[in-house]
């Protein structure tokens, strides 16, 4: 069974058709990277998986689940998280308030207000675990709006994985780094997201080339060739609209 | 006949003068995102100052000056107070305008005294457009109603065709581009809050001749006017009209009909049960007039949140 | 420490003045305490100061003439910020301060919460209690079921309004066949109403439409001048008041509808100049006219124009007559070195005021003054004009109190104290 | 140094808490209100601070709290073993039940809509109010009186201080403690970030319906206090006025602190007290604080307290002489406009043949044409407003 399918979908905003019929398959437990030059509809694409927006025609499947008509909070609670490109936490919270928001939706702790969200020791024990990964602890205190940028995108990253799902969607992780930054991160996405199925939007060749299994190429809001890395570098066609290019 | 056609014409007048208080209100919301609500009050300022400047310059005159210092005033608030509180977000704003509302309507009582003003209809609007029945309609009321309609035609062309539409519109999804392509961002929306402010004066001085000009005129309407842009969809001037029209003509016409609840019940054989209960469901259909708007904008928001010409949310 | 600030600022003010100048003098007999507890700012202030300012032209005037007891009338307004909850506020700051009566004419349901909260104060401080005197509240609920021996209703209430109109009107053969009543929807409007359908059938007309619209909420009239001109009435009787009295007339007069008028509030500010010319011939019922009232009226008239700048409301002469009223009964009560509100009470209750208009009577059994109504018409080069405009109300006939008061509700059911 | 000052304020807070009881019932029932309008507004503020939703209709939840209090007082008086003391809770049981109905619908919209709905909510209230006659009262209301019960006979303000203060004692315990709890955290980070909210799988709409619906209960708490001290209540509870109060009281008070509402309410609560009496333009002076405060304090009263920033003694004197006389030019200008634009003004000068005759304010005998009458005040403003504006200015550069 695919962890993503997508069959037939189309958005329109307006008159302006953005996704054309896109079909798509991410397999359960594969990295797949989609790429494609910019206003080609990736972030579309991505929102319309998500359950941010609804498309306009055609199928969308999770986990083998249709998924097209639920609101974002159902795909969430379905197992699949998503990360935010430009960067979106609560400015109002601490590094450890944020993630804690994370790991109580794990732990079901939504509608609880007869008791204080630090006596429950397990979700705090999570949250340091997973502060650690991240290696934030030093940071826990510290409001978000004061993070640099590259530990917010650690953080969006923490938040994302705190829902402990089988699958992620990560927008543009590594966007605004410095090469050995973006190193990093694509380290510990890889190291956080084995055994998980991984969806990136990404621009950065190298990111993709070295982390994903599998790409799509989407241009125009259509899927133009989809496949593994060597297969994609050596396709003429995307060579030709996307990678030919990012060449000149 | 002659009660149907007559309240035919007048919901559309009332209409039609809800729609020039509204359509500033939906231009600020729509270009600038803020919701005034002061826009009342500056058009019960637009009533006032016609009245004031009419008694120097007569009626005419009035009509043209007055809705060009409430502009000014507009243009004041924009420069000086609006845009302090904009880092803070719409809701700043909000609080500013509602902060305003309350010293307009204060000093206007100081200015003013406690009691509405003779503001009057000139001599050579005070007569009659036709009779129909024994009743008169005053040609005072088809002149709001030319008004009204020359408003939203003059908006709609504006936004539509001309450049300062489209600047304007632009300013607001992409500030950065349009200021980078040598736009004065801040100078456009000056000018779209002064505009707006502008047409609620016009609206005042031409309203305030014909209904009372008193310190209360802005609650009175103020409401309203908010359903209005809520049910048309905030920003669109089109959604503006039809509401207005829609609530002007609604009001209108269900003064004359005596239906309750209890009547409405009274093919299942529940009529007398509803009636023992009471409250709501003996209230009259046509006392409730003035209930009647808030409960289309709550339909309108259940079943059509966006209002009627909105874009999807 | 804030609380204490209160008294300070009182002083700087100069609103106390008189306060201070109290005590300074002999201690033998207190100074009677006035309080006028009203809505003096927001939206409600615009009708409701009035009242406010004729209590405080009749204390000065009562003053000048010695007071009572060889001690000034002390005076102090009290905002109610136009809600019941502000007034249940004041009417405790204006008791704690001191007062013996307060006063309050602008709206029943303030009113009401004021003579709520004096009669549990009654009942709770038998030591120290306190008279509620209404000039102006006039819904027929205060001396029915909520009746107390300390309220006084020193106005007219909707059936005796109506009443006098429809007698006054049918007097001038100018009542018609068909009526038609419009009115608020809220107690004061359901009351001319109701007084309506009871005197249809006794006085031989058709109450041929009938509306209750909401209160201070319509914008333009001209739909429910199109109904009562499909009606088809020759008379329209409302009880509307403020904006939606000017309101309705405007729209009257701009559709051009040729039919009469019996009001109630007509004489009050903004009413008679926004009808404009239309108002001519309508008819008015009120127990206070300038004319009907002489010299009386004529010498209140030019003097208070000259201490306060407007010529008298029919509010503020209403405020002042109440005041009279008081003074005359104040007269009859020996000094005894302390203010029983009680023996003031008793005192009012066998007070015949000769008012020029005839005899007014304050009934024991609910504390409804009994006042000769003036049925007038709205005429063009009136002796008194109105609001600015050279119309005024002219009397027709005078109807003597005790035909105009109304029947005792059955409701009241007033303890008195031992 | 603020911290000292913020401690101090509390303090004289806490004291005054238990003045009542040295000054008698003029100032339990001042204390009452202030206790009231401090729980109403913070209530109204759980729905701002935490969650970014500004309600203008919150009137229709402290009205329904009130007159679910009096009716239960009404049983009560007709034999109903209910103690008094419990009966605000009756209060807040039927608000919460009105506020999930209302805020489910309200809730469907955020930003300047839900402002929209909520005022639209109140307006629909407030006409239909006087309508019901069977459950309103009508014009005049319903009214009922305190029954003794628990050994105490409520006849005094006093006791009635006391119910009060417990209440508020619990309503504020609640406030605190809701932030604490994960709903409240949920709620902070709502008001932060609702999209990324949803999709870390959290239903905002009913976090939202849970918020209005305890910010109503809670204003329902309160509004059941006053009608257990006012013993009546009739429909103009729903009126705009009610539901502004608080909106003004928690901007002027500081928004964005626990506690800032309630200083809010208590200083403009005991302000009106003073000053409706003295002056009819209070609303008017109350109108231009709430606007400067928004102007040039975003964090209203306590939130310029508690800013991180440290400011010397010296410079917080200064602006506070500066606020002083600006505000003294003000008031004095604004009372005389008053006077001179009077009725009774304008008729002494139609006696005097229309010349501008002396008139009287603050004991003074003042010449309106005088340049030192309207000079004076003036310079005496300017100075003030010249020294915040540099004191800001050199702030904004150190």
């Amino acid at each position: 069974m695919s962890a993503i399918a997508l069959s037939a979908v189309t958005k329109r905003f307006g008159a302006s058709e953005i996704i054309r019929g896109v079909d798509l398959t991410v397999n359960t437990g594969e990295r797949h990277a989609l790429i494609g030059p910019n206003g080609a509809g990736k972030s579309t694409l991505f929102n319309l998986i998500s359950g941010q927006i609804r498309p306009s025609s055609g199928e969308i499947f999770l986990n083998g689940r249709r998924s097209d008509r639920d609101a974002p909070e159902m795909i969430a609670r379905r197992g699949v998280a998503r990360s935010f490109q430009i960067t979106s936490l609560f400015a109002r919270l601490t590094v450890f308030e944020t993630l804690r928001l994370g790991v109580m939706a794990t732990h079901g702790v939504r509608f609880c207000f007869w008791r204080t969200a630090a006596s429950r020791r397990d979700v705090t024990q999570d949250v340091f675990a997973l502060l650690g990964d991240v290696n934030l602890t030093h940071r826990a205190d510290a409001p978000v709006s004061e993070l640099p940028y590259s530990e917010q995108r650690a953080l969006e990253l923490a938040v994302t994985l705190a829902l402990r799902p089988d699958v992620i969607l990560l927008d543009e992780p590594t966007a605004g780094m410095s090469v050995e930054e973006a190193a990093q991160t694509v380290a510990l996405v890889r190291r956080l997201t084995a055994g998980r199925t991984l969806l990136v939007v990404e621009h950065d060749m190298d990111v993709v080339f070295s982390l994903c299994d599998r790409i799509s190429v989407l241009v125009h809001g259509r899927i133009i060739a989809t496949g593994t890395p060597d297969e994609i570098a050596n396709n003429d066609s995307v060579n030709e609209a996307y990678l030919g290019k990012g060449v000149h | 006949m002659t009660y149907l056609l007559s309240s035919l014409v007048n919901g559309l007048v009332f209409g039609l003068l809800l729609f020039m208080v509204s359509a500033g209100l939906t231009l600020i919301f729509g270009m600038m995102g803020v919701l005034n609500f002061a826009h009342s009050s500056l058009y019960m300022l637009g009533a006032y100052l016609g009245y004031s400047i009419g008694r120097w310059t007569g009626f005419w005159p009035a009509l043209l000056f007055a809705p060009l210092v409430v502009a000014l005033i507009g243009a004041f608030i924009e420069r000086f107070m609006l845009r302090r509180v904009h880092r803070h977000g719409h809701a700043q704003e909000l609080l500013l305008t509602f902060g305003l509302a309350l010293i307009i309507h204060e000093v206007v009582k100081l200015f003013y005294g406690p009691y509405p003003v003779e503001y009057a209809v000139p001599a050579e609007l005070a007569q009659t457009a036709f009779s129909a029945n024994g009743l008169n309609f005053p040609l005072y009321r088809l002149f709001i109603g030319a008004v009204a309609v020359s408003m939203f035609v003059c908006l709609f062309l504006l936004m539509k065709f001309t450049r300062v539409g489209l600047t304007v519109r632009a300013a607001l999804s992409q500030p950065q581009m349009v200021e980078a392509l040598g736009h004065n961002v801040g100078l456009v929306f000056l000018f779209v809050f002064a505009v707006g402010a502008g047409l609620a004066g016009l609206a005042g001085a031409v309203a305030g001749a014909f209904y009372p000009t008193g310190p209360n005129m802005a609650d009175d309407l103020g409401s309203i006017v908010f359903v209005v842009v809520v049910v048309g969809g905030l920003g669109s001037l089109e959604g503006a009209l039809i509401a207005s029209l829609a609530i002007g003509l609604l009001t209108t016409l269900t003064v004359g009909l005596d239906w309750t609840l209890a009547g409405a019940l009274a093919p299942v054989g529940l009529s007398e049960w509803a009636s023992s209960i009471g409250g709501p469901f003996t209230i009259t259909l046509s006392s409730l007039t003035g209930s009647l708007p808030f409960i289309i904008m709550l339909l309108v928001l259940l079943i059509r949140p966006a209002g009627l010409m909105g874009e999807r949310a | 420490m804030t609380l204490l600030d209160r008294r300070d600022v009182l002083k700087l003010a100069g609103a106390a003045a008189a306060a201070m100048a109290g005590p300074a003098l002999a201690q033998s007999n207190p100074a009677l305490k006035i309080a006028s507890v009203e809505t003096l700012s927001g939206p409600g202030s615009t009708v409701n100061r009035l009242w406010s300012l004729g209590l405080k032209y009749c204390v000065d005037k009562i003053n000048a003439e010695g007071g009572w007891n060889g001690q000034k009338l002390v005076y102090a307004e009290y905002d109610t910020e136009g809600t019941t909850g502000g007034a249940s506020q004041k009417t405790q700051a204006a008791i704690a301060d001191g007062a013996h009566i307060i006063i309050h004419g602008g709206s029943s349901a303030i009113g009401g919460q004021i003579s709520e909260d004096i009669r549990k104060w009654n009942l709770r401080n038998p030591t120290a209690k306190v008279l509620f005197f209404g000039p102006g509240i006039e819904a027929l609920e205060l001396t029915g079921a909520k009746c107390h021996y300390h309220f006084f209703r020193f106005a007219t209430n909707a059936d005796i309004r109506v009443r006098a109109l429809i007698a006054g009107m049918k007097a001038e053969n100018a009542l018609g066949k068909k009526v038609f009543s419009i009115n608020q929807n809220y107690s004061w409007g359901q009351d001319i109403q109701a007084a309506l359908e009871k005197g249809a059938p006794e006085n031989d007309f058709v109450l041929v439409d009938k509306v209750l619209h909401d209160v201070n909420k319509i914008q333009d009239f001209s739909p429910y001048v199109a109904r009562i001109a499909a009606s088809g009435a020759d008379t329209v009787f409302t009880g509307n008041w403020g904006n939606d009295l000017s309101l309705l007339l405007k729209a009257v007069q701009a559709a051009g509808l040729k039919v009469k008028f019996a009001t109630t509030f007509l004489d009050l500010p903004g009413a008679l100049s926004s009808a404009g010319t239309a108002a001519l011939g309508y008819y008015h019922a009120e127990m206070w006219n300038p004319q009907a009232y002489g010299a009386f009226g004529q010498e209140l008239w030019t003097d208070y124009k000259a201490k306060m700048g407007t010529v008298p409301s029919t509010s503020e002469a209403k405020s002042v007559l109440c005041l009279l009223i008081l003074q005359k009964a104040l007269k009859t009560i020996p000094a005894t070195g302390k203010i029983e509100v009680d023996v003031i009470a008793k005192a009012l209750e066998n007070t015949t005021y000769d008012a020029p208009t005839g005899k007014v009577t304050i009934r024991p059994a609910d504390h409804q003054l009994a006042w000769p109504i003036v049925v007038s018409k709205v005429e063009q080069g009136a002796k008194f004009p109105f609001d600015g405009t050279d119309m005024g109300f002219v009397p027709l006939k005078i109807i003597p109190a005790e035909e105009a008061v109304n029947a005792v509700q059955a409701s009241c059911k007033m303890q008195r104290p031992a | 140094m603020k911290r000292a000052l913020l401690i101090g304020l509390y303090a004289c807070g806490g004291l005054l808490l238990l003045a009542p009881f040295w000054f008698g019932d003029r100032y339990a029932n001042l204390a009452i209100r202030m206790m009231i309008a401090a729980l109403f507004a913070s209530a109204f503020n759980l729905l701002w601070r935490q969650a970014r939703l500004l309600s203008f209709g919150h009137g229709v939840y402290f009205g329904a709290g009130m007159f679910a209090v009096v009716h239960l007082m009404r049983a009560i008086e007709a034999g109903l073993n209910v103690p008094l003391i419990l009966a605000p809770l009756v209060g807040a049981l039927v608000s919460l039940v009105v506020g999930l109905v209302f805020g489910f619908v309200a809730t469907l919209r955020s930003g300047a809509y839900f402002s929209m709905i909520t005022l639209a909510i109140a307006e629909l209230v407030y006409s239909l109010g006087p309508r019901w006659q069977g459950l309103f009262g009508g014009e005049a209301g319903i009214s009922s009186m305190r029954m003794p019960s628990m050994g105490l006979n409520f006849a005094t303000l006093n006791q009635v201080y006391l119910i009060v203060l417990l209440w508020c004692m619990v309503g504020f315990g609640i406030l605190w403690f809701f932030a604490k709890t994960p709903l409240g955290q949920i709620a902070f980070a709502l008001g932060d970030n609702e999209q990324r909210l949803r999709f870390l799988g959290y239903r905002t709409h009913a976090v939202k319906v849970v918020l209005f619906a305890l910010s109503a209960a809670l204003s329902g708490l309160a509004g059941g206090l006053l009608g257990i001290t006012a013993e009546n209540v009739d429909y103009t509870v729903f009126g705009p006025a009610s539901s502004a109060a608080p909106v003004i009281q928690t901007f002027i008070g500081g928004a964005d602190m626990l506690l800032g509402p309630a200083l809010g309410a208590t200083l403009l609560t005991g302000f009106g007290n003073i000053f409706s009496d003295v002056t009819r333009l209070w609303l008017l002076y109350q109108g231009i604080a709430f606007v400067l405060v928004v102007l040039f304090l975003p964090g209203g009263i306590a939130g310029s307290f508690a800013t991180g920033k440290r400011v010397s003694w010296g410079n917080a004197a200064v602006n506070a002489f500066a606020v002083l006389l600006s505000s003294c030019s003000l008031i004095f200008i604004c009372e005389s406009a008053a006077v001179l634009l009077s009725d009774a003004y304008m008729s002494r000068r139609a006696g005097q043949g229309g010349a501008w005759v002396d008139y009287r304010l603050f004991n003074l005998d003042l010449a309106p044409l005088s340049p030192l009458v309207w000079g004076l005040p003036l310079l005496v403003g300017l100075i003030g407003v010249a020294l915040s504006w540099k004191l800001s200015e050199s702030g904004r550069t150190a």
